[in-house]
């Protein structure tokens, strides 16, 4: 223990705080990730409520010890509602040179890096791009620098169980846990239990898990632990009762898709092709084959969108989902759905381009693509996911308009969201409305393309209907029979109706709310999508200090709810935030003459709180 | 819309819709839609179960003449689209119609993917090499020197031939046939659909307007008999008005060579006998061309395979085995926790 | 003679017209393209101003007689500036029944009609779908009709020549042509000469064709002519003296671009893939191998994009095209233009959709893709088209900015430009200013992303250049270096100087003018591309009335010109006409907040004249 | 950058670049690497007049590492891209390296169509049936029953043969190696870069993190010399550790057989003799599988044709036999008047 300075510390002592955000940073074959995963389900259980970030390496494995390799995991946990998983980290964890250098620019000032000093070895500190090794100069002296050997004190922790020295290692990233256990006064019966049932087959794998586990816990506890590091103590929040789990946005938007077609009454095409962050979709939904869900891994991205058009006019549910540069890719097709008024889902996990851009990083820039990215007037739905959670209902609503207004429904998420997570209360699937599908098969006076009065959708016939047989496609087609029609006035009619039936689904949408703040008032901060939590926090946090700032969070993207424009209009400023150079602001603009102006940040990561809070104070102090 | 019921037996006239069909005046597509139609009315099919499929292009056109399920999508993209059909519905028995340059150039690439899945439709490419909707640029089948508006001093490019192309790719149908062979093509289609998997059928098809008598070389009455060999599994690959003439195996040189009988002591059991089993053979047929090969018409190739809709909906019906999915559960899946 | 009263008027009788209107119309096999183009070439020789527009049916070759095979030619000719191809028409040409039904309803109340009454067979009508024969029954009362079986009068003309009736008939529209030669006293030898020298080789068909020509000619002048028809002068127009031709805006841009090519001293790809109406330019540019221009039909749109995008890098001026759907297919590979920063030309030969639409008819509603059309924040400038001499000057301009700026450029044309004509001062080439490009070969301090102060460009290096070989692609580049970078700061430093680049294009171009009227005032009607002839021509008019309105039609859709803000508020009201349903509306609003209404019209066909007019004086007179 | 001027004698490293290689440790790729680079320099390569091209994948990353030009493009569309390079400048030595889904899925229609045109370039395919970059779905390329993110119950579409493929698509030059077998792959590319046209080139390559040993079956050290055969052109199709096996044509059946020499009679003479000038041999030879048939690795193919590229100049060149075009002239050709 010569590493850290003796001092007894009673478990009595410890410090109350509201929230923490830690994160743990290692190698990628360090297990960051499921250390991070376990603490997130140990401050779930404690009540906590929270929210997570993975951030993985852009390579698939790079080599060991390099910057490039760096795989962290970050939370945020509290007594009170958690809106993002942290601007700045109040614990750092890294076990090794390269993640401190990527991550420390993250902790606060005087925030506390623990670091496991074993790992830093002349290798290391090279392969980082240390010259010397900063645990052992002054450069980290603005922080509260805990240096342990985890290595050798795991090496020694699972010496019993007669492993390697390279499989002994593999155990650090629990040593670790055990120790922020303790930090933070947590039990370690869930982890306990997990490492026991993933490792059902290699009980000594487990034992020795388990052992570091417990070692680190009991180096807090029992060793001598230095001065600047803390206890601390975290209070339940006051969360609704119920049965919760964690869930991130890909498992929300699938889970939320499968619960759509079936409040539908239809079946699954899911139709993709992998591209990252978007393939988590297709992964979550090729395990759902118990439930009818096919899913079909296309030759790329219009023959997906195409096969899922397909299944559509089939009559069952074509879904295709893809990010930014493969929608691109399947633009034409969703063309064909919106002139053949076919029902069909989209999904963009969006990421950072333009062209491959940041493949691994978020990004809100395709809005555009959403709303404008087609050739020639072809309206589409758009709605869009704004927590990993929201993407359950999301999914569920586009579905439901998709099948009504007979048109596909393109909903955006992004990169973050995708892979972030938070508590969930499960809900019951049979509270939900249903919205069943009828498929037209009476033959008298149909046509196909004759519409409801009040949806203006068009009739949906399953081919191996008795006498309906008819022809359908691209060109032009005469209102009502849908034969190809070139006149010109047809033409001016179709177009018409096109829009007036997208238009028209404002009125089946619920009219915007003002999430935090009265309607009217200085100022609106305007968002859509993955910028939910930090503006919602951020605008609490002004309010709560007097400042008249509202927020005003989207899901419709098109149409737009019909009392927005007003709503907008009630404010002295409107700033809309986005990670994009202005894209909701450009439809704001234009479609209610209000001078939005913009928040913008493209780096591939959220918005923090304090850049929000940074923003609105410098709109509401002029 | 057609709305009587139909009557006991159809004729191809049944499977006829009311929409003027407009191409042009001695188009090769009036024989095959005829040819088409004829087949279905032979095989009785059952209008209500039948989808044509097609991308863009004149021969795209076709399922507006079907009194059947018809979807005119986009270029290039009608075997994704009619992958979709047969995988959310295998019941549908689904016709994929496109010209050259449809499924094979913007849509080579869903073409080649169809095929090697083994998706359970008859594809039936309408080959003029060139493109006749867009006005008589050449195509990828078009043949080296195609003097076109976008190739006025005559194409370079090497043709690809779309058996091979098919058989390379995994194919587990290949045929061809000509516009003008009413019966010997009706067969082909009857095979086709016998078929189960990717039934892929080249049909050489005049366009009179852009490039009419580019088949001329073994269409044209006259050469008929002498460049075209008609290949029916299990029989001798005989050609020529008397059938006097045949395919032998060179084995040396792994070529197939014309020859014919009594000629240089060449008998019947000298005659390869066409095995549409085997792929090797088909390619040798395929590569056949005239004036020093007759082209092979017929069934190519023909084996039996799972279709891939099948294999999609066994792997689904096995997971479902013990029952159908239940949601709440797969909510509550993996760890939870409850608030109180 | 029987059909026509007869009545002798001399020559000097002829009435003076500042313009006429007139169209034939005929089976696609009657050859009505070759007679518009002579009646113009001949109009022009006479000093006429003057626009064209064909019509041709959408079929390849429909069946003969029927409607969906009419062909027609329009013109518009006059002693003044001629500013679109006509309203409606003064004189209608029908060869047989169905031209009739299907272009009566665009003759003006009181219009001729001439039809051979020869074609008005019982067959024939009822192919045309007629129950009795219009030009016996009082259906055509409202019109000056003039019935003249040229069939048979055509066939006897051409007696002596012992052609085949089918052959003989061939010759009806040069029969027509005379008589309408002789209706407005024009010379036949331009088009005798054509004939000679296109039927050079069967010199029998020239002389039929040219005795067809002369007896049609001869009929009016010494036949008898019914009281109702006219003959008319009209005088030469005031036009700039020059070298003129009739050029169309596929010829236009084709020859632009060479001619841009040629000015920054590059060799051309021409890289595309058919489809209507952009094929036409791979066909002119197919034709100019003499000038070592390069294209390549490629297998789909998307290639055609990456093909270009290859020669642009390897250091020739890579250029694609197509129509909407097809533009969608290349986004992707424009993205990594952008992203990669290469010089690329795009031409978008907008057509009617969504999906195939209508691959004939023309629309403007592709501005959304142009400029929005793509994932990710993705910014490309964007110039159009607004007649069809145009094209020349936007396609050079294009190259300057794609070269200058190192920025894919999109041109957006449209259906109606592509096939309309108009004459053209043929330009001397040499009065252009160079723009040669300099390709980087230093490799002192050579970074591939090091950029120019001023233009903010990246150097241009060809591979061959040694000591210079460097990497690029789609993946986020490090600023200078252009090595993949997936730092933070850089990606929003990449995105930001990608669309400073873009932006500070607005610098290097002209201020937007007033095409007609005056800055500031009760209204401005604003437009882009081919609206501009109708626009302008009804802003004159009403100008012309005491009316304070004026036109601003842009070139430049992206960026817009740095000071049309400011212009558009200078105006009460601002009317934004276009061909969709409101793109450039949309983006006049977001970035001016100017409160600009829309005058839009989606039927395939240009704005009339009085449809414009109509709208200005609503908007005026309350 | 480098901006150094090139020693006289290039070594394998001048043409690696200063960039870190982020593969996996173990993948495959970076032997294919170090072959590539050993074969630049035994070329002595002119690193400013090469040009690496790729898509996106983790073989598509190959261009950053050689101190060549580079162009990584977007998925699927390199043979596109470098189509466009050639064109441009026939000059440049332009290599394409894509992987099994780059080249074959979402690019499959580029390389058909790069193939069939015989642009000049090396296509470089890095087969490790797998997606690497994506993390691990299966590919065209995968064997039935690859288990996968995206087909957790096993995959079941027929893959697809890349050399089949390319035969089948009229490729003039088709080889195979694998990453682990240096001199093989590097002879293999030399020819490859000799062959004027399209040099398509399969090299199996092991995908340690999604797909290991998937080619263990004829690359394991104990199985190489019983599951490989290398086919040279003139030379009897032998294998075997002891060069006792064979390939003889079985001329009923019309299929390619492996026999031992001395078994059954059969002699050296049986053996059939490979020529890689015969698209029917190749195409058999392609087919072959373990363990029934021993992996055919070498030059199965190659035939000389015109280069689409020269073909292209060459009717460029004709067009300004008499004389460069004039702007001028072509502004004034057909009807002009003069208005004075
Ligand atoms: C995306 C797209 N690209 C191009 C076109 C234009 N286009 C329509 S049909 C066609 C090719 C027609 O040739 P083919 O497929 O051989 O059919 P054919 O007309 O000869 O029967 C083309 C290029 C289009 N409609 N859509
Ligand atoms: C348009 C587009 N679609 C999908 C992707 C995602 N993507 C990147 S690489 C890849 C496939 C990788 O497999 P392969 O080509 O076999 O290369 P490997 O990684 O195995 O070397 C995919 C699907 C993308 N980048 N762009
Ligand atoms: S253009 Fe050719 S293929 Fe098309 S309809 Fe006419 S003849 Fe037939
Ligand atoms: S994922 Fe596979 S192919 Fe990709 S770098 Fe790693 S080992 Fe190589
Ligand atoms: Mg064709
Ligand atoms: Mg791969």
């Amino acid at each position: 223990m010569s590493e850290v300075a003796a001092i007894d510390r009673p478990d009595e002592n410890r410090q109350e705080i509201e929230s923490a955000v830690v994160r743990f940073a290692g190698d990628s074959g360090d297990g960051m990730q499921l250390t991070g995963s376990q603490f997130t389900m140990t401050a779930a259980i404690s009540g906590n409520d929270l929210a997570t970030f993975p951030d993985f390496p852009a390579e698939i494995r790079a080599p060991a010890g390099t910057t490039f390799g760096v795989s962290a995991f970050q939370i945020n946990f509290g007594a009170r509602k958690i809106m993002t998983s942290g601007d700045q980290l109040d614990v750092l964890v890294v076990m090794n040179p390269a993640a401190l250098i990527t991550n420390l620019e993250d902790v606060k000032p005087g925030g506390i890096v623990i670091a496991d000093s074993g790992a830093f070895t002349d290798r290391n500190l090279a392969k980082a791009g240390y010259e010397e090794n900063p645990l052992d100069n002054d450069s980290l002296e603005g922080y509260r620098l805990v240096k342990i050997d985890m290595s050798r004190l795991t090496v020694e922790a699972v010496k019993e169980f007669g492993l390697s020295n390279k499989e002994a290692l593999r155990s650090k990233n629990m040593w670790a846990l055990g120790l922020i256990y303790w930090m933070y006064g947590r039990k370690r019966e869930a982890s306990v239990d997990w490492l026991k049932s993933k490792f059902a087959k290699n009980p000594e794998i487990a034992d020795a898990n388990i052992a570091a586990l417990n070692a680190g816990h009991a180096f807090g506890e029992t060793a001598e632990m230095p001065a600047e590091l803390g206890t601390f103590e975290v209070e339940t929040a006051d969360i609704s009762p119920g049965v919760y789990r964690t869930i991130t946005g890909a498992e929300s938007v699938s889970l939320g898709l499968l619960a759509g077609s079936q409040l539908a009454g239809l079946n699954i095409s899911f139709c993709s092709y992998p591209i990252t962050p978007a393939s988590a979709l297709l992964h979550h939904l090729a395990r759902m084959k118990d439930f009818g869900v096919i899913t079909f891994q296309a030759e790329d991205e219009i023959a997906a969108a195409a096969a899922a058009l397909g299944a559509s006019y089939a009559g069952s549910l074509g879904i295709t989902s893809s990010s930014g540069p493969g929608i691109a890719l399947k633009m034409e097709a969703i063309g064909l759905a919106i002139g053949t008024e076919l029902p069909m889902v989209i999904v963009n996990s969006q990421r950072a381009g333009p062209s491959t851009g940041l493949p691994t990083k978020t990004e809100q820039s395709d809005l555009y693509q959403a709303v404008f990215g087609r050739n020639a007037d072809a309206p589409m739905p758009v709605i869009s996911v704004s927590t990993p959670s929201d993407g359950y209902d999301v999914a569920i609503e586009a579905i439901r308009i998709a099948t009504k207004y007979m048109t596909p429904v393109m909903v955006l998420t992004d990169g973050y969201i995708t892979n972030a997570s938070e508590p969930w209360l499960i809900p019951d699937p049979s509270t939900y409305d249903r919205f069943d599908v009828t498929f037209r098969t009476d033959p008298e006076n149909f046509q196909p393309f004759m519409r409801d009065d009040t949806t203006l959708a068009r009739p949906w016939v399953k081919p191996g209907t008795p006498e309906m047989m008819h022809r359908i496609g691209g060109i032009e087609r005469s209102y009502d029979t849908g034969h190809i029609s070139y006149d010109p006035a047809n033409h001016q009619k179709m177009t018409d109706v096109r829009a007036a039936k997208v238009n028209g689904i404002a009125n089946d949408i619920p009219e915007q709310e003002v999430a935090v703040g009265a309607a009217g008032g200085k100022l609106a901060v305007v968002g859509w999508g993955s910028t939910y939590g930090p503006i919602n926090r951020a605008v609490a946090n002004l309010r709560d200090e007097g400042l008249d700032v509202s927020q005003i969070h989207l899901r419709y993207i098109w149409p737009l709810p019909r009392n927005l424009g007003e709503l907008l209009h009630s404010y002295d400023q409107v700033l809309v935030a986005e990670m994009n150079t202005g894209q909701l602001r450009t439809l704001l603009r234009s479609e209610y003459l209000v001078p939005a102006e913009g928040l913008n940040k493209v780096n591939g990561k959220p918005f923090l709180i304090a850049e929000l809070e940074d923003a609105i104070r410098a709109r509401l102090e002029n | 819309m057609n709305v009587q019921s139909p009557p006991e037996k159809l004729t191809a006239r049944d499977y006829a819709t009311d929409q003027e069909v407009r191409w042009c005046p001695g188009c090769g597509d009036y024989a095959i839609l005829k040819a088409v139609q004829n087949t279905l009315a032979e095989l009785q099919a059952d209008p209500k179960n039948t989808v044509f499929v097609s991308g863009i292009g004149c021969a795209a056109r076709f399922p507006y003449y079907m009194e059947t399920y018809g979807f005119h999508t986009i270029h290039g993209r009608s075997p994704a689209v009619a992958t979709g059909v047969k995988l959310s519905n295998p019941d549908l028995d689904v016709w994929v119609v496109g010209g050259d340059g449809d499924m094979l150039s913007i849509g080579g690439n869903h073409t080649m993917h169809a095929i090697r899945r083994n998706v359970d439709v008859q594809l039936l490419l309408f080959n003029n090499q060139i493109y006749g909707l867009t006005k008589g640029q050449y195509s990828p089948t078009s043949k080296i020197g195609t003097k076109s508006p976008s190739t006025p001093l005559g194409s370079i490019d090497n043709p690809v031939s779309a058996a091979q192309f098919a058989l390379g790719v995994g194919g587990t149908f290949i045929a061809r046939s000509t516009d003008i062979m009413q019966k010997h093509l009706s067969g082909v289609l009857k095979r086709a659909h016998g078929h189960r998997g990717t039934s892929f059928v080249e049909i050489f098809q005049n366009c009179i307007v852009y490039n009419d008598g580019v088949f001329k070389r073994f269409t044209e009455k006259s050469v008929q008999a002498e460049m075209q060999i008609h290949v029916e599994h299990g029989q001798p690959l005989l050609f020529g008005k008397d059938k006097d003439k045949g395919l032998i195996l060179n084995k040396d040189e792994m070529r197939l060579e014309a020859v014919t009988l009594g000629e240089n002591g060449i008998t019947e059991a000298d005659i390869a006998v066409h095995d549409e089993t085997n792929r090797s053979l088909a390619t040798m047929l395929a590569q056949m061309d005239p004036p020093t090969m007759p082209v092979a018409l017929g069934v190519l190739y023909c084996e039996a395979a799972p279709t891939y809709e099948a294999s999609v909906h066994a792997q689904i019906d096995h997971a479902r085995k013990d029952g159908e999915g239940d949601l709440a559960k797969l909510l509550h899946r993996g760890q939870t926790w409850t608030v109180e």
